[in-house]
């Protein structure tokens, strides 16, 4: 008892430096030793657990930690920088199916009682999936695999098929705990789902994929504590589930998609038949929290400015968002359109007292050539100036005028305060882009909500 | 197509209708450009830079007017001049075509195309076109800038050793195209700056420069499709002047941009409103020339009544004529490039043209467009 | 009674999950990824006690495996993390 | 056991509802609900533990709870806006008491172990000492006692031969449960010390005394929980410690104070003798964040700008931090000494950039009289304008000039780099003021940081 | 074993509660106070089975008193709490 | 006590010595107050304006000045004026000490105490009484605006939509005070502003105002404890033309104000780099007056040379007349307050105080002044 006391005592030390590390770990300042903090944790809980009574004979553990310890060193070391992410994505799942292997050998150890059955599949559920996910989004990322979205027709009723599958045998095996071929289905079909689930999602989204997963070796992991009742399993594993799920939402929000278009968009592209047809769709608003997520992870940013910016009295916001997107390592310039505002020069006079430089100050015609190269174009308070009706619709009152094409940047952001027209008094087509979002209010305050939302 | 340059004649003129690089840019679309020989001096441009773009220098006026296929310039002819200008010729410059009734009929009988740049219409796409604005434009900062020199003040605040200097106040009539860049120029200077227009509209425009906008009640008042103010009633002035009284005794200097499309400007600075601002003050009367918003001012003078300084120079522009002339030269090769067709390589006069539409006002020997036809009948 | 205090523990540690995460600058993502799936290899835990309890011949093969697989996943998962992050700091410095 | 079971899944119920409540109340939009949701989860859990089955006799508890209930109710209804810190401080008090009570009682319905003994006398200890704080905290604020710090000569003694009595009687208790005399000690003698904590504090700090207290009863209920072997006690009782500890910090922060000045500074004065002599302190030095904490509270607020704000061209951030207090409720005016910066007019021109209305802008002679009223005066990258020593030290080459007297406002938050002196290259007495900050760093950056604290 | 359920729910509690309350603005200091106030009522759990339980006497004494304390506690700390924060709410509103 | 104070004789002059709001301080700290009948015309103030604040008025200037115990005003007197003076009065304007070495004698024998404006020293408590600094202050605002309104370009920069127009180069030359508000004035309008002073101090204060400063390396410079600038060798001067010329010649506007105090102002820009100026460039010579910085500038007048504008009018502050005189005035008042005796009600000259101890240059028949008594002897 005693030594059990001290192991768990331990494992309450190892629980406090892996929250320290994941706290600083959020922080580029302490971020690295975070990292290192969490380590120590972990050295914690492995010494001490190798410390148990139960534990008899160390021979193959050896065997484990030496083959595993030298293949994660070496890996580790020679992998390019570049190569960097799916080095994560096959870490993980390790992490996954080790969970899985845990979650089957605490079959043989003990007498498991009803709520141990269903930890034990759990883990070997979660693991399974873990697993082959990860395999495949390191196939994904490492080009060893083609990076498109793998999709067929009838895919997603042998997705739902196979989940009922899986759910059945689970149960069955649950209750038949000696039947090894329901244990055999149970593990076979989990693996089959991670690689069902991961196929349909395209090669840019696979980091995302990775957190979340990630998030789900976490989860395996919580779960396989509860099989062996091993309470540091619980409590770092259910950290990590929980911090893995928000992170893979943060990284979500910076890619200006939801978590289940990532997941599912793949899908909806059989669904929706061969052709893009051009779809007159909703307007989509945005929160700043949300635009915030997009523009920190932005590497090129274009301002456009409009009549709105004027009204709003936004110019010194803009240039206070400008130098701290800046300072984030963004590049970011302005457009100007000839005819933004309402009398010539309205945006140079503006955007002077607010001491903008010149030098950041483009032409439509210098901008729109590399219009494709920015991340994030904002529009703010603009509105006829960026109309693609001028180039799209041969019946517009505008037909034929140059704008800038901001419709044409990776994403679009539109502050405006509702779908009003401009002073053309002509509707506006941008804004039901795939890639556009309103963001709702007065350019100002839209504005210093983004900037609060730079921490 | 022979396009035609003349010089100005006008007394102090500097301004230039073509500066040598949009005369190389009207050489590379094909079409071949004359100019009178001295053309450019008063902005600095010389002849050679215009034989660099391509262009053709000729001494003799005459010639430069009577074969041309297409003439450009920035004030109104004389009579005589269309006189020599070929049949079937494209003649762009300021017409005043409201009062000028003589003028359109020779263009008629001329059989020339007459295109009137004050009929540009304002529509967003053909601002680029459209000289009143860009002409206004610069006038709204030049004004400014006289009245400031000629105060015996400055216009920022100033806290210092020697006491606190209060910032001037700057009142703007008329929040057109001129008045904004009036009342950005003097908000720049660190001037308090409010103003006035009739288009209840412009308020949002004035506050978007940093302005205060003077709140008077007249009613009902409009503006055009083209966004030009309608006319007030007379009743409507009179409220108009009561509502302007205090602030113009308030005020350092008081800037008049105030016009009526195809009308006479509106009386708003009177007699007794002069004599009760502050002694030094200044007013600037855009449209002295015209008939002028302010009583007293004399057009293209600069007098002083009651110990205020009333500026009606006019030819706003012209003070800063390098850059006006390289804004009307820009807005007379977008009319021409609107015009242009690549085959014939020549300016052709497409009715269907909203824009071509709106500017033309004769056109093979008949006057097309319908305010003018129906004035002048 | 366990029961009860394993359902608290986990909620606790879920809610603590959720809170310690906050606003993570685009740069740190991927390490910070990396870094809690190292932490994610505690089935190494697990994993030993599997290895070394001798139940069966099975449990043992079956738990040294999941060592190997764990022990990668730690060293390998802190290591690149390190690795990634000491790039921060030399951008940093420079 | 399905009771038993029922009952703490509840428990962990009612422990999220806490947790969310908590959350919740920390945000303005979220705060009302938020303490509906902890007041449900209060139900819950007091609902819960009546169907628990060592409750045999419902008699007693539907007395107290009927008492507490009615008394409770009226008192929150008909007590006055104003006086609801000290209603805080009075129901902490109870809760305090309450803790104490249930340590005692728990004392006779089991056999306690050592480690259920520690934990007894822990309630009784904190119990007592959250009971006579808060009725000493509420005296004070209700105007029942004298709001000045009561101290008198030796008190720092009594009060640590008073902690070494309460120790040893602790010992001595724990060991001998037997003894009532030890138990009696122990409640009297914590109850001594409660009040002994609180009277040398004077009374403008008693929120931040009650803020402590209240973390003090979230413990009291923790050991209790411990004491009686009780989840939800020792769940909610430690969530309530610790938060309550990061809101006390928060309010030292909001009044400049540390929590060790608050505390003891009462003592010091004594230990400092009577006389108010003029110390030539070290100068203080203060982050961007702790500066939020207290503009964040501020209501009114000077700026006063020189040189170093032309030379970090911070004129459009400060308009911005401007904005930003005028949100937060606060009246901002800037403060221009004639000869600031290095031409006259030099913050004019500057202030008029950044579109900072003519208004705001007040002379000298107009802000002098005014300076006490000002919770906090900000100077940024100003110097001589500011130097006391014109008014103070007759030697001085600027004796006499007429300065902004910032010193008189209640807290000096200057902007600079370093120590360095100004223009004028005299020394600055300013810095080393009581009621001084040195925000050190670029002016720009600094405000900028404030700006990002500001949520 | 308990002790160490219990020291992982205490450790994580500790934790959750420091990472819950952030930046609170000023005036919301008193209302977050006086709502923890009343969650610290939590007491009254504990009292509840001190009172009803019927060990000795004095044991049901100390109990009801704490009940009744407590019950203060909890009680006038919601109310006064929804007070404070009414008040709020019409500020804003207006 | 008498303060007296005569119109000023220059003509052109319209600035004022005391304003009447200072007039009344004056009388209300106890002093007599007698002007010279017309004193504020040419500043908008009335001598009602004056009666107002306790003042006499007298038609008789020469009165004004025999009976004055304390004569103020702002250019130096003649030295007829001065034997008008009573022995033993003290006589407060610009003097030009450095120069005027007849007038010093000529107040030495006359037994009156000369304090001379240029000689007030530049500390920190100093500045509310020192004229150069407000003077030269306004001086950097009028410089600009002349200079702006005879460049035939606008100073901002406009994306129109007829075309860019670039922003004007403004190039300073001296940032002292009157440089420093030139360039304050100048970016408030837009313009690209850079600037060149031999201070090496001065480089941040230039940034702080928004402008470039224009790196040159002279080697070893300096500056007095008074902040004025040392005299540059002839060598670090050729480095300086050097180091400006392409500067000067990629500007619109330049205007200098290099002085080095108490000689003559150094050459700056030749007549070789005014002839590679762009065409319809506007030059400002602050110092004209007194020898100039520009070769080709003539004192008083704007000369075109070269195809570019000199503008070389002096008496800038004059321009603004009546702020110009609200600072004098003050700077006036404030220096007779730092010498009133409050018992005596009078104003008594303390040599211990280190402001009255610079700028007072003959007191009781002697030159106290230790620089300018070398500089006659
Ligand atoms: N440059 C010139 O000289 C000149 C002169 C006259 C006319 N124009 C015309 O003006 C137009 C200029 O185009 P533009 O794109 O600059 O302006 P615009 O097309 O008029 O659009 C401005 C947009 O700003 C939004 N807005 C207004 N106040 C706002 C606020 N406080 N916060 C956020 N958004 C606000 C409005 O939408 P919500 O109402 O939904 O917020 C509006 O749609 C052209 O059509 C041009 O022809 C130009
Ligand atoms: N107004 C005029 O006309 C005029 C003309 C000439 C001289 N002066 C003289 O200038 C002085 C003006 O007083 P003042 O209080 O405005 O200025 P000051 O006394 O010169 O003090 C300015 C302070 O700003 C700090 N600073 C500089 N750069 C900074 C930056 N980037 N961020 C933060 N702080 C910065 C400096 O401290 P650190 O180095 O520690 O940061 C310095 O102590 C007076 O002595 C006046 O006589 C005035
Ligand atoms: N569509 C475009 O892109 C385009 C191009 C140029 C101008 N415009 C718009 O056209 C409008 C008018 O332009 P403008 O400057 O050439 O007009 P303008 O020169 O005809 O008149 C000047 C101003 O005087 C005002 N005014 C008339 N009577 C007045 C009175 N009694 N008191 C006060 N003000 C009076 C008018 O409202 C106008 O604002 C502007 O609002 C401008 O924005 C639009
Ligand atoms: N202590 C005070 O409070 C106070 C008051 C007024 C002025 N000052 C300081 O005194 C300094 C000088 O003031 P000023 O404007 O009256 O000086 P000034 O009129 O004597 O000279 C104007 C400027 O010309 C510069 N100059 C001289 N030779 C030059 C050359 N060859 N090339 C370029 N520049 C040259 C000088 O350095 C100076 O900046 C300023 O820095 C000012 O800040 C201080």
């Amino acid at each position: 008892m005693g030594t059990e006391l001290l192991v768990n005592l331990s494992y309450v030390a190892a629980a406090v430096l892996f929250i320290f590390g994941l706290k600083m770990l959020g922080s580029p300042a302490t971020a690295r030793k975070g990292n290192l903090v969490s380590a120590v944790g972990m050295f914690i809980a492995v010494v001490v657990t190798l410390l148990d009574q139960s534990i008899i004979d160390y021979k193959w553990i050896a065997v484990g930690i030496a083959v595993g310890g030298i293949i994660g060193a070496v890996v580790a070391r020679s992998v390019a920088m570049t190569s960097m992410p799916e080095m994560v994505a096959l870490f993980n799942g390790f992490g996954g199916i080790a969970s899985l292997l845990v979650g089957w050998a605490a079959l043989y150890g003990m007498d498991a009682s009803t709520f141990q059955m269903i930890t034990i599949v759990l883990s070997i559920l979660i693991g399974g999936i873990t697993f082959t996910g990860s395999l495949i989004a390191y196939g994904k990322l490492s080009e060893r695999m083609p990076g498109r979205p793998l999709v067929f027709a009838g895919q997603r009723f042998f997705n739902i098929a196979l989940i009922i599958a899986i759910i059945a045998c689970s149960v069955l095996f649950a209750m038949n705990p000696d039947v090894s071929l329901y244990l055999y289905l149970v593990i076979g079909l989990s693996c089959l789902l991670g690689v069902m689930l991961v196929i349909p999602i395209g090669g840019a989204d696979m980091p995302v994929v990775i957190s979340l997963l990630n998030s789900y070796s976490g989860l395996a992991a919580c779960a396989a504590g509860f099989a062996i009742n091993n309470i540091i399993l619980i409590v770092a594993g259910s950290l990590v589930g929980a911090s893995g799920i928000i992170l893979t939402q943060i990284m979500c929000k910076a890619m200006n998609r939801s978590l289940s278009n990532v997941l599912f968009s793949g899908f909806s592209a059989v669904a929706g038949g061969g052709g893009a047809a051009k779809i007159e769709g909703e307007a989509k608003a945005m929160s700043a929290d949300d635009a915030y997520y997009v523009l920190e992870a932005a590497s090129s940013v274009v301002i456009v400015p409009g009549y709105g910016m004027a009204v709003a009295q936004a110019q010194h916001v803009v240039k206070e968002l400008q130098e701290i997107l800046e300072k984030n390592g963004a590049e970011v310039v302005y457009a100007i359109h000839p005819v933004a505002g309402r009398m010539p020069g309205h945006m140079n006079v503006l955007l002077a007292e607010a001491d903008v430089s010149y030098d950041l100050l483009l032409e439509m015609d210098a901008v729109n050539p590399r219009m494709e190269t920015f991340d994030v174009a904002i529009v703010i308070g603009a509105n006829d100036v960026v109309n693609p009706a001028a180039r799209e619709m041969e019946g517009s009152p505008i037909y034929g005028m140059p704008v800038i094409n901001v419709d044409m940047a990776r994403n679009v952001f539109v502050m405006k305060r509702s779908m009003a027209s401009g002073f053309a008094g002509i509707d506006n087509p941008l804004f039901f882009k795939e890639n556009t979002r309103m963001l709702f209010g007065d350019a100002k305050e839209m504005l210093s909500n983004i900037i609060k939302a730079f921490s | 197509m022979l396009l035609g340059i003349p010089k100005e004649l006008a007394s102090g003129e500097n301004r230039v209708a073509i500066i040598p690089s949009d005369a190389k840019k009207l050489v590379r679309a094909g079409a071949a450009v004359q100019i009178e020989a001295g053309l450019g001096l008063g902005s600095g441009f010389s002849d050679q830079e215009y034989v660099d773009a391509g262009a053709t220098v000729v001494a003799d006026r005459n010639a430069v007017l009577s074969s041309a296929d297409v003439v450009l310039r920035i004030s109104k002819p004389s009579i005589e001049e269309i006189k020599q200008l070929k049949a079937g010729c494209i003649h762009v410059s300021y017409l005043d075509p409201f009062n000028e009734h003589e003028l359109i009929k020779a263009f008629r009988d001329q059989q020339v195309t007459a295109i009137s740049m004050e009929m540009i219409p304002r529509s967003t796409r053909s601002q680029k076109m459209d000289a009143l604005s860009s002409q206004a434009s610069l006038a709204g900062y030049v004004m400014v800038l006289l009245a400031t020199t000629k105060l015996p003040r400055i216009l920022p605040m100033m806290m210092t050793p020697a006491g606190t200097l209060k910032p001037a106040t700057v009142f703007i009539i008329g929040a057109g195209v001129a008045g904004l860049q009036a009342i950005a120029t003097a908000k720049r200077l660190g001037a308090k700056v409010v103003a006035f227009d009739t288009r209840d509209v412009v308020a949002e425009q004035v506050r978007s420069l940093g302005g205060k906008f003077l709140e008077i009640d007249l009613g009902e008042t409009g503006q055009t499709k083209d966004g030009y103010a309608v006319e007030l009633t007379e009743e409507q002035r009179q409220l108009q002047l009561e509502g302007q009284k205090k602030q113009i005794a308030e005020s350092d200097i008081v800037i008049t941009t105030a016009q009526v499309f195809g009308r006479k400007p509106p009386v708003l600075v009177t007699k007794d409103m002069v004599a009760g601002m502050k002694p030094g003050s200044v007013i600037v009367d855009m449209a002295a020339e015209t008939g002028g918003n302010v009583e007293g001012s004399v057009a293209g003078e600069t007098v002083e009544v009651d110990g205020v300084t009333i500026i009606g120079n006019g030819n706003w522009a012209n003070y800063v004529s390098r850059d006006a002339s390289q804004m009307y030269s820009s807005n007379l090769f977008n009319l021409v490039d609107e015009g242009w067709d690549k085959e014939k390589q020549a300016m052709v006069i497409d009715f269907e043209n909203d824009i071509l539409q709106g500017c033309v006002i004769t056109h093979s020997g008949e006057i097309v467009n319908d305010t003018i036809k129906n004035l002048i009948k | 009674m366990e029961i009860v205090f394993l359902a608290f523990i986990l909620m606790l540690s879920i809610f603590l999950g959720f809170e310690l995460i906050n606003k993570v600058p685009a740069t740190l993502h991927t390490p910070l990824m990396s870094g809690s799936n190292a932490i994610s290899g505690i089935t190494l835990v697990g994993a030993l006690t599997s290895a070394g309890a001798e139940h069966t011949q099975l449990a043992t093969i079956l738990g040294t495996a999941a060592v190997a697989f764990a022990t990668i996943n730690v060293i390998g998962g802190y290591m690149v993390t390190d690795r990634m992050l000491a790039m921060f700091k030399k951008k940093e410095d420079a």
